[in-house]
């Protein structure tokens, strides 16, 4: 195959589209940890169950897309407060306070995992369905080199841009954000600042789940949406958050984005049929040289 | 202003606190002793309720607080300020400070405490911008201090505040300590450090194996020598004088 | 704790007692063992449990009823095989339908033949099933090795020779890509002229799109499953390849959700199946009402018609297999069953074309049904409609070396 | 509690004549079992009984390297893969039937190449521990493991989506094992040898070094363990039996070999053995194995209709299980039972210590 | 000749300057002590010297003649460095019995495989080890605990089983962090006894960090002041407890009462 640059810069084009969604979901993953000091293994359902009921919303409701987007990552928020109060909880607090990783929590999140699946099953049935959603008034971009970006993909573009924008100020400009950055780096200290701990570890699990729906909602007219569709987003994610450094909320976005071009140039010059090998090998690499990623400041490795 | 009967508190199926009994009276200060693992971080915790009580009673001000969550204690004004290398390093000076005052509403008045504590700390209004892990070990000190004053508090509880400190800088944050207990904050210092603490304090208490062993006016205890006896954390003149007795 | 510890004692006592259920007889015991996590897939099964009782309803078998177990297999060959052998050697089973997917077939088909006990497939089409020689096993859909051959003919003549492949990695589009190509170069010389082997779910096809638009091909084809060919349709269009380049679906096209899915951009996709919904018989006009009512399908697809077949041609067998349903006859009546199938000669049911079988234990004797229709979409969204383009039969041997 | 005393009564009598007495014994009860279940309940249950045997051999080789060790693994369903594939591809024939690699060796050189093999594999998935822990390590094993599936699933020289299949079954001579009452003796020999090493293992300074390692790294350091080669090696002998399984798993009839065979579903299932059984406990994973393989196959198709659809509800049971057994049972049926055989050692060594002249501890 | 002695010895975490050029010698079958305010990096100094920091460029230790300035935390205790910890890190899932046996780990005799390849070996090796160990426990008093995890024994009992584990490594020299942390007088006494005991028995070198300055001028043949990272004094009890070094260290300068209590009221 030819090398030309106009492909090429398709391929970059078409990575940072998806690789900005892998963010989202990188984003929600990276403060659960960087909060909570879990490995959360059931956001990929966190991100489908925001997907159908954003779809629910917009098709069974008829709501506009857009409320349908705040609805689902309303909803999907509630859902995910109300799996960490009912389970996680209480698993954290047996080790002593709100930290206690390790195989415990990992083996509980696959098991939410695959709970949450076929819950959804019951709920949503197995088959693919279709997200249509009017998005008219988004305009159609074509870059030089006859590449059209359709307007899911801006959409999710700005829509990423919103929401990475307003996390930041929420955490850096405001009063709450401030109490959750407290929680996150230590959750004594913050209790005797006067923080309700566990209302504000509520609120870090609800906003990370509410991203993860909003990348569900966003990746559903892209792609179908499907009660299986978690499970590939959250090994994307996990690429993404430990490349860019596994609880630095920038570093999500900006690994997110690595992985959604590593693995589209992968995909067009190596092999397509290895494509999701490669955002592992992107992740084993970056774990094996760099465990703090390629953006972090600091990991949770070993002295 | 705080009253602790029969505490007995511990992590797990470990007992560390025995039975504590203390009074902190209002206004003052009140010096609690011990040397490391005798369970005076323990009872700070159990104060400020980051472990439950397995038996007891905390009082503060009147009320109840056994039950109460950390936050709720500290909302009534019972407010302990953490050792100095619990500042959190990733934020500014004035963030660490405004999380001081976070179960405050009163805004106009919070932001008057600022400049206050800054008045207060000048150092801290120079630093103003820098994240607090670019602080010297004495300036965190002042931080975390001024972090606890940003609540308002009807009393103070401070954890080694002298810990890994230069002598200078420990007699001026001792200083502070003292002029704060002169503007009406009840403290409650928590220390290694005896003859500074004895100095200090109006009234001392000995912790040890999670009883206490002996109390009383500081003036007393300082001279006292049953406590260079018992006390073998202290310092080397009280040792060597314990030694050739 | 000491509850947790009841609940699996109790566990574990009601698995000895459930495992041993004795088979009683009297009855023709079938199994099923088919992938019972997607829609279309419960669907199925469900019809095929509603057709055996019908059956049993209307008399059943010479008297006799058919007792039915349909157990789930998630299309993991693992477990297929499991399946099988507690079907086989637990239930004691006469016959045994499975599997849908080609990968639990294939060693299913092992276990039959060693066992002895008949089994038809409702829809598998990977050719080496029945390429393995298995004296036990009968194909009711029809095979990958015919469907290529008359898709490479259709789209040569009338298309063109410059196509692009895209092929997904499961079993039946890895088949449909490969015999295309073959049947492609044999009948008009030509190699594809792009190819991109992709995972089996993949969701994003834009860089393939993008260089596929710069080769003005007449064709693409899009071998893959449902949810992944619709979204390979959707993505060639949002790449701005235009409708002039045809869209070649492999023989999952027929599955609902591909129009579903897709839209619009389903609208002239042509593909190759066993089936169409748009046959103008009366009995495929019965069928298609039958399923719209009780399964509240818009139209379906050959998944359903296959189904339904295998369950008429069972009947057929079983009714002309002489019987003994005994305890101690189990071995006799399961080879009974087998020449009954073996014997079923130009049935015309819902599918394409005849579908005979006969004894000997090779490919062309057991691929039953050789006749592919070529359909195309006319319409789609929820609410789609097809039109048939040709019904094309092939020779018993086509496709083999 | 005192059945569960008498039989270790028992079994400590039975090893004070001869350490192998025990297992002895245990073999040759184990020996008549297919008989008895086909003749009084029916053959499949010894297809069942083979599979359980072997999910007994992963779940007791996760246990060395996770529950000994206490490195988080999740890439253990991938060695699996490895050894059953390397197997597979080695005794097939070549340009054989299925279009995959073959190089047709006999199967009794086939399976310890494949656990070389796997082992090798074990020693790479393990080389992460030595920079990481919890779950980075976790992360980075999920990531080989998944890795070697993929690779798996779109390779056809390894079987990619139409699977490898007619894998020879084993034979010595004429006689083939390819009926499930001749590989269940395979199968369950290899099994009890797999538990008598595990325990071999746990009870020797390598085992007490695997576990100083879980306990506390630092101080395992300082009490002169080579950690890194202690941790590595538990992977490569987990590797070993995961090898060893998988080559098994790839010659039992019908000797086929599918890529979804070895998806995160299987390694979640192998979880749930060990936590259920109780992490750290040799017997636990065998119970949890035992407990794990007849629920799933007799659960299996119980199918629960909600709004007119057919739901099969197992899945979820499962998951939900796992959850609830991590919360109120952390320690497995595996725990529960060491800590009665605890209590009755140190009720035993106090018998004989009363009236001893034992220097009492401080405080 | 020193059995153990460092050179120039340092260690920085980011900025802070946690071991600054510490040279040091402990001649064999002595009791060295090791004293220095909170933070003054006592305890990083036993982590450098057992490898369980490496220390910063420039640094040189050596134990019993071998440099040990980069080799790994095992290698050292192969040597026969052994140590406590002030937070012990016993293992408590272990029984008391396996915890002693793995400090004796150091001496096994046979390979990591040999379980597999050898088992009648490794048995016969491990009931003569079991049998050693079980003496020590009952040195150590703790033997009709052997069966029980340790994270059940009491406070007291499991500052005794951390000493049983460094002892079961047949060390040439011990290194006790904080010993009495944490117990009552009479109960330091007991453990300085027994800590005395052990020397003589094992014949070791001992060096040890404490904070209860009784214990380590009674006990300690050298005493050595760390503060800030510096070694500051060193000499016999005595000396140190007149060095004016010391007392700055501890005391700040030397100030009345009354004047300390005037600069906190000022």
């Amino acid at each position: 195959m030819g090398f030309d640059f106009n492909s090429l810069l398709a391929f970059i084009i078409f990575g940072v589209t998806i690789g900005v969604v892998y963010g989202i979901v990188a984003l929600g993953i990276s403060l659960i940890y960087s909060g909570l000091d879990i490995v959360h293994f059931a956001h990929g359902e966190m991100y489908m169950f925001g997907a159908f009921f954003g779809l629910v919303l917009a098709h069974n409701v008829g709501v506009p897309y857009p409320v349908a987007l705040i609805g689902a990552m309303i909803l999907t928020a509630i859902l995910g407060m109300l799996v960490e109060r009912v389970f996680y909880r209480r698993l954290t607090r047996a080790g002593g306070g709100y930290t206690v990783a390790g195989m415990g929590m990992i083996i509980c999140g696959f098991g939410m995992s695959v709970a949450l699946v076929n819950a959804a099953y019951f709920f949503f049935g197995a088959e693919a369905e279709p997200f249509r959603a009017n998005l008219d008034y988004i305009p159609r971009l074509t870059f030089p080199g006859d590449i059209n970006v359709p307007e899911s993909y801006v959409l999710t573009a700005i829509i990423s841009v919103l929401l990475m924008a307003g996390l930041h100020y929420f955490l850096r400009h405001t009063k709450t954000g401030l109490a959750v950055r407290a929680v996150a780096h230590n959750k004594d200290i913050a209790y005797l600042m006067g923080i309700n701990v566990p209302l504000m570890i509520s609120l870090i699990f609800g906003l990370a789940c509410g991203l993860a729906a909003a990348a569900g909602v966003l990746i559903g007219p892209m792609q179908s949406v499907q009660v299986e569709m978690g499970y590939l987003m959250l090994m994307k994610a996990f690429a993404a958050a430990v490349v860019g450094g596994f609880g630095s909320l920038p570093g999500a976005i900006l690994g997110g984005i690595m992985v959604g071009i590593f693995e589209n140039l992968g995909a067009a010059y190596i092999s397509a049929s290895h494509k999701d090998i490669y955002a592992f090998l992107l992740l084993i690499l970056v774990l094996m040289f760099r465990p703090s990623g390629l953006f972090g400041v600091e990991a949770k490795v070993k002295a | 202003m705080l009253e602790i009967k029969g505490v007995h508190a511990g992590y797990g199926n470990l007992k560390i606190l025995r039975g504590i009994d203390m009074q902190v009276p209002s206004g003052g200060i009140v010096t609690l002793l011990g040397g490391n693992g005798t369970g005076k971080s323990t009872l700070l915790k159990a104060i400020s309720g980051l472990i439950p009580l397995m038996e007891g009673e905390i009082i503060f001000d009147g009320v109840s607080v056994s039950k109460l969550k950390p936050h709720e204690r500290m909302r009534l004004g019972l407010v302990q300020v953490t050792q100095a290398k619990e500042a959190y390093p990733a934020m500014t000076v004035e963030e660490n400070l405004v999380l001081g005052a976070y179960t405050r509403k009163d805004r106009e008045a919070t932001k008057a405490d600022l400049q206050k504590v800054y008045d207060f700390f000048p150092v801290l209004r120079e630093r103003r911008k820098q994240l607090s892990g670019t602080l010297s070990g004495g300036e965190v000190q002042m931080l975390v201090i001024g972090r606890g004053l940003m609540a308002s508090p009807k009393m103070l509880m401070l954890d080694e505040p002298s810990a890994a400190l230069a002598p200078k800088v420990v007699l001026e944050i001792f200083a502070n300590i003292n002029r704060i207990a002169k503007s009406g904050v009840t403290v409650l210092v928590v220390e290694q450090n005896v003859r500074m603490a004895l100095i200090l304090a109006q009234y001392g208490y000995i912790i040890r194996d999670g009883v206490i062993m002996m109390k009383g006016e500081a003036k007393k205890l300082i001279s006292d020598p049953a406590v260079k006896e018992s006390f073998l954390g202290g310092s080397v003149s009280d040792t060597t004088k314990a030694l050739r007795n | 704790m000491k509850l947790m510890n009841k609940v699996f004692a109790g566990l574990v006592a009601t698995g000895v007692g459930l495992a041993t259920t004795a088979a009683f007889a009297g009855d023709i015991r079938v199994g099923i063992t088919m992938r019972m996590v997607s829609e279309n897939g419960q669907a199925y099964g469900q019809m095929v449990m509603d057709e055996i009782k019908a059956i049993n309803d209307a008399g059943g078998i010479n008297g006799n009823m058919i007792k039915a177990t349909l157990m789930n297999d998630e299309c993991k060959s693992d477990k297929g095989v499991a399946n099988a052998n507690k079907l086989i050697f637990q239930e004691n089973i006469h016959l045994l339908i499975g599997s849908t997917c080609s990968s639990v077939s294939l060693p299913i088909v092992d276990v039959t033949a060693k066992a002895g006990v008949p089994q038809m497939i409702p829809h598998s089409t990977n050719a080496k099933i029945t390429q393995k020689g298995s004296e036990w096993v009968f194909r009711i859909p029809v095979s990958g090795r015919y469907y290529g051959g008359v898709n490479a003919k259709y789209v040569g003549e009338n298309i063109g020779s410059k196509i692009a492949y895209i092929c997904a990695a499961d079993a039946a589009s890895v088949g449909d890509c490969a015999n295309m190509e073959k049947q492609m170069r044999a009948r008009f010389g030509v190699d594809p002229a792009y190819r991109a082997d992709v995972q089996e779910k993949e969701v994003d096809f834009r860089s393939h799109m993008q260089k596929i638009k710069s080769m003005n091909v007449d064709g693409i084809l899009v071998a893959a499953l449902a949810e992944t060919m619709a979204r390979a349709l959707i993505q060639s269009y949002e790449a701005g390849i235009g409708e002039d380049v045809r869209r070649i679906g492999s023989s999952s096209a027929s599955n609902a959700p591909v129009p579903k899915i897709a839209g619009d951009a389903a609208k002239g996709v042509f593909f190759t199946a066993a089936y169409a919904a748009a046959d103008n018989r009366p009995i495929a006009k019965l069928f298609n009402e039958m399923t719209r009512k009780r399964y509240g399908i818009h139209a379906p697809d050959h998944d359903f018609s296959q189904a339904y077949d295998l369950v008429r041609i069972m009947e057929i067998a079983l009714n002309n297999a002489d019987l003994q349903l005994e305890q101690w006859s189990l071995k006799q009546d399961r080879t009974a069953i087998r020449d009954a199938i073996a014997s079923v000669e130009g049935y015309e049911g819902l599918a394409s074309g005849p579908i005979s079988f006969c004894a000997a234990p090779t490919p062309q004797c057991r691929d039953g049904n050789r006749t592919a229709v070529l359909i195309g979409y006319t319409k789609g969204g929820e609410n789609f409609e097809t039109e048939v383009l040709a019904r094309v039969t092939m020779e018993p041997d086509f496709g083999l070396e | 509690m005192v059945f569960l005393s008498r039989i270790a009564d028992l079994i400590d009598a039975l090893a004070s004549r001869h350490r192998l007495l025990p297992w002895l014994i245990a073999y040759v009860m184990l020996l008549p079992l297919p008989f008895i279940m086909s003749t009084f309940f029916n053959s499949y249950l010894i297809d069942l009984a083979n599979r359980a045997c072997l999910f007994i051999l992963l779940a007791v080789g996760l246990n060395i390297v996770k529950g000994f060790c206490g490195q988080v693994t999740v890439g253990h369903i991938g060695l699996y893969a490895i050894g059953a594939v390397t197997s597979a591809v080695l005794s097939l024939e070549p340009g054989g039937f299925g279009g995959a690699l073959g190089f047709g060796l006999p199967v009794w050189v086939s399976i310890p190449i494949a656990i070389l093999v796997t082992a090798f594999a074990g020693l790479i998935v393990g080389l992460p521990s030595v920079r990481l822990e919890g779950a980075y390590l976790a992360l980075a094993t999920l990531g080989l493991g998944e890795s070697v599936r993929i690779f798996i699933a779109v390779t056809p020289a390894l079987g990619s989506s139409t699977g490898l299949m007619m894998i020879p079954a084993p034979s010595i001579g004429s006689f083939v094992f390819d009926s499930f009452t001749s590989y269940y003796y395979l199968v369950m020999t290899a099994a009890l040898v797999g538990i008598y090493f595990s325990f071999s293992i746990l009870r020797s300074a390598t085992g007490r070094a695997f576990q100083a390692i879980r306990e506390d790294t630092i101080a395992a350091s300082v009490n002169g363990i080579n950690v890194i080669k202690y941790k590595l090696l538990a992977f490569v002998l987990s590797a070993i039996y995961a090898g060893l399984a998988g080559a098994l798993f790839a010659h039992m009839p019908p000797g086929y070999l599918h890529h979804n065979n070895f998806t995160v579903i299987e390694m979640v299932t192998l979880l749930l053995m060990v936590v259920l059984g109780g992490i750290g406990n040799v017997w636990g994973g065998v119970i949890g194995a035992i407990v794990v393989t007849i629920a799933y196959d007799q659960t299996k198709d119980l199918v629960v209709y909600f709004m007119d659809r057919p739901i099969v509800v197992q899945p979820l049971v499962f998951g939900l299980s796992m959850v609830l057994l991590v919360l109120f049972m952390p320690r497995g049926i595996g725990g529960w039972f060491e800590g009665v055989l605890r209590n009755r050692r140190f009720i035993k060594r106090s018998e004989e210590k009363l009236g001893g002249t034992a220097r009492n501890s401080q405080s | 000749m020193a059995l153990l002695e460092t050179r120039n010895l340092s260690k920085s975490f980011g900025g802070l300057q946690a071991i600054d050029k510490v040279s040091l010698k402990v001649e064999p079958n002595t009791v060295h002590g090791l004293i220095g305010p909170n933070g003054s990096g006592k305890s990083t100094f036993f982590n450098l010297l057992t490898g369980v920091y490496q220390p910063d460029e420039g640094s040189h230790i050596s134990f019993n003649g071998i440099d040990i300035t980069r080799s790994p935390a095992h290698k050292i205790a192969e040597l026969g460095l052994a140590r406590t910890f002030q937070l012990l890190r016993l293992y408590g899932e272990l029984s008391v019995l396996d915890n002693v046996m793995v400090g004796y780990h150091p001496h096994t005799k046979y390979g990591p495989l040999a379980p597999l390849i050898n088992g009648a070996e490794v048995r016969r090796q491990d009931k003569v080890v079991r049998e050693e160990m079980e003496e020590l426990l009952e040195f150590i008093g703790l033997a009709e605990y052997a069966e029980i995890p340790a994270a059940e024994l009491s406070g007291g009992q499991r500052r005794l089983l951390a000493l049983g584990r460094a002892i079961a490594m047949r060390p040439k020299m011990l290194l006790l962090d904080e010993p009495g942390a944490g117990l009552s007088p009479v109960n330091v006494d007991n453990l300085m006894s027994t800590i005395m005991t052990l020397k003589k028995r094992y014949n070791l070198t001992i060096i040890v960090v404490e904070h209860i300055l009784k214990v380590v001028m009674s006990t300690c043949d050298t005493i050595s002041v760390l503060d800030h990272g510096q070694k500051i004094s060193e000499g016999a009890p005595e000396f140190v407890k007149g060095d004016p070094a010391v007392v700055e260290a501890y005391l700040g300068r030397e100030m009345a009462d009354e004047d300390i209590r005037a600069a906190m009221d000022a």
